[in-house]
């Protein structure tokens, strides 16, 4: 089974994208979420913002095409765009802390089926890093999270409590890992879309929590 | 008008005392004040508390970094104070797991309003920032219309040391893009802002005053980066 | 990119319900939204309450006074309720003295203190404004470093009426001068903003980024003021 | 005595912008305070502050070249000067509330001898008019006072206690009336300088607080 192809991480987050409506005010989390930005569905009017002050900047710059004054949260050099407007950084949390950010794309260690999940701090180590990931977490509309559906030791992720220190408690609306894309409701985790050759049976088999599995049950879809 | 223009780094920075609050502003090398760092290194002020987005040595040039190796650093107030990867053990990493300097992690967008807040005058606020995690602990809860809140307190600086794109001979600042991040509250924050400057300073009048991002009155001391200088 | 211009300052206010709470900028004439006031008289929404620096009547042209005298107003929130000269009693003074229509008088630093943090997600703050003084009676209280302060809560708006200098399609803002007053704060304090524009729009990105001084995300609906508008 | 010339405005609002030092940034309030500006020693380095969101603005403008977008806090037409920037209003008073406000000038209807005085609220009318003067006053380093050493009617206004609801408490330092110059001292109102042909008895028996009048007391200092 170790062996069964898992998905990739562009896919995962291109599902991800793939929810994104117009006029959404979209962060992106350094890691693996910028990869959203590789594909926004070009019909969908997407408004990009990012916690140093940048809003409605447009795609990674090409090498040797870099702005020195113009990166994302990553520290990536971006391109500006037509519109694009520069805040100071409480301002750009003002807008974070205001509401006006649709959603937040993050990566982390443990998601749980109450909504919480942990992306700062792994106990082992001293200190952490948090960056803006609280602000947003507890301030944004919606939280979604791209992370791989077990840790490199195999052990479980989707967690019926976090056991790490969690970053926002009851927030994570979507996630997608390599097995699949799963909502978070009320009841806990549920199955919405499995990877390709997975059934839900060997999805739990490596989900610590219960998942739900709807009888309108799809297969993960991938950007056309 | 009152002259803030020195004619170099180390004389901004003489006379900044052991034991100073410092805030350094700069988000992915932008607005990073290396020329004002690399000076405070020479200079050697000790046991000073660092304000800063991380602890540095983001890469191989001057920044906060290069302060903490060098032990002046008795504290960093940031929001990244683990190794970013297992393998990527700073030299602030190092001393923090061995308890040689100390570290206050605070969430990004408290860190930032909390200097608004001290620039502004404001004794306190509330936010919903970090609710329910470790680092609300021990701090004054608040249920506010149906949400819960933590108090937060200002974070004053004793300098700042800025970044700019241009500046005029009154101190009036602007920045380019995201060069700007944390500069304007830093330079709200601290008691002597302390500014190096991409461009030749310009006369006053020269900028328009609807364009200025931080006012002259926050400006005190101001250096041109020379070509030598650090530039990125 | 969502289309945000209005044909017309009446399209732009159609809708605006009964009970609503409408912010209105300007200061000494500067940023008043003179054109989409006068569009809300003829709309006729009534019960509403109004955010603005005072209750207006300061000169024979339309202003929040208009909206007073027509019975509009349930409610001033200001920084003046009372006539600034005896001789000079207003329709809302007349009103007010009469209780016919409410007021909440209120500092004009917490006042606009109040809606940035309103805009900002700040559950609340302590301010020193107005401590020792009958404005500051029945407030929380705080003593903070040896200050005292009053906590003071966000103030949001259903509606923010804006007069700005510049706009783009995007709906980012530029003011002019001392124009900009109160019109950042209550863009982002408001649900719903409405900005009367005294240039032609221009296509996004003709505005540098550096220079914007309200983001267009804060903005909904624009309609440039036209050769017969009411222009100041 | 009511036919003895008393100081003018522009003498009382000259003799404290004497007081003003280089560097300083100066907030003057509405009414006879903006007289100040008329009178500022050019060799003095001062910096004006309008709570309207303007620093280092110029002069009132001349009639027909007002400029309709800059306005100082009384709604006067004043000029750009060079090295003048704008903040928005709440960012004007993080100006004020941040303490970096050295001194403002404001009229008022009562001064206490304990630096209370009152300037915004007269109870038979309903209401009042605060404007900034409550975040000046409780956060400028100093607060010099400008007004008619009685009310119309002949009452004092220089009392042991403020009679009308204050603006702020003990915060008055310097006060300049039409009969003199007064300092406000943990001690009370100190007579520094009587206008010219008036005793510090005569002045006395005009005022409730009891004054103290030092050895040193001085004619009042007119421009020079």
């Amino acid at each position: 089974m170790a062996e069964k192809p898992k998905l990739e991480r562009q896919a995962m987050c291109d599902r991800l994208a793939m929810e994104f409506q117009d006029e959404w005010i979209v962060n992106l989390g350094v890691g693996m979420p910028t990869l959203c930005s590789n594909y926004v569905d070009p019909s969908r009017d997407i408004i990009t913002h990012s916690e140093n002050g940048v809003i409605g900047y447009g795609p990674l710059a090409e090498e040797g095409k870099e702005d020195g004054h113009l990166v994302n949260a990553g520290g990536q050099f971006v391109t500006a765009q037509p519109g694009m407007s520069i805040l100071h950084h409480a301002d750009s949390f003002a807008v974070i802390r205001g509401g006006m950010v649709d959603v937040t794309v993050m990566g982390a260690y443990e998601v749980a089926g109450n909504g919480d999940f942990a992306n700062w701090r792994i106990p082992s180590r001293k200190g952490g890093g948090i960056g803006g990931a609280m602000d947003l977490a507890a301030c944004a509309k919606r939280v979604f999270i791209a992370m791989e559906h077990n840790t490199r030791e195999g052990g479980p992720k989707l967690l019926n409590r976090c056991t790490l220190p969690i970053t926002a408690p009851g927030v994570v609306k979507l996630l997608a890992t390599d097995l699949g894309l799963f909502e978070i409701t009320p009841e806990g985790f549920v199955l919405r879309e499995h990877a390709p050759g997975w059934n839900p049976e060997e999805i739990q088999e490596l989900t610590e929590a219960k998942l739900i599995i709807p009888p309108d049950l799809k297969e993960f879809r991938f950007r056309a | 008008m009152k002259n803030k223009i020195y004619s170099s780094f180390d004389q901004a920075v003489e006379g900044l005392p052991d034991g100073s609050t410092v805030m350094f502003p700069g988000f992915g090398g932008g607005g990073l004040p290396r020329n004002l760092i690399a000076a405070l290194h020479r200079q050697g002020a000790k046991d000073l508390t660092g304000v800063s987005n991380n602890a540095g040595a983001l890469d191989d040039k001057v920044d906060v970094g290069t302060l903490v190796e060098a032990g002046q650093m008795k504290k960093m107030i940031c929001a990244f104070t683990a190794a970013t990867h297992p393998s990527r053990i700073t030299p602030f990493v190092q001393m923090y797991n061995n308890d040689e300097i100390d570290a206050e992690l605070v969430p990004q967008g408290t860190l930032a309003e909390r200097m608004r807040a001290a620039g502004a005058g404001i004794g306190g606020f509330y936010t919903p920032s970090s609710v329910g995690t470790e680092l609300a602990e021990g701090k004054e809860h608040r249920e506010i219309n149906g949400r819960m809140h933590v108090l937060e307190h200002p974070l004053f600086g004793d300098y700042a040391f800025i970044r700019a794109w241009k500046a005029d001979t009154f101190g009036n600042l602007q920045f380019r893009l995201t060069q700007r991040n944390f500069n304007v509250v830093m330079a709200m924050a601290a008691t002597v802002t302390i500014v190096e400057v991409e461009n030749e300073i310009v006369e006053a009048g020269e900028l328009e005053p609807d364009h200025i991002h931080v006012p002259g009155i926050y400006v005190d001391r101001m250096v041109t980066i020379p070509p030598d200088g650090i530039w990125y």
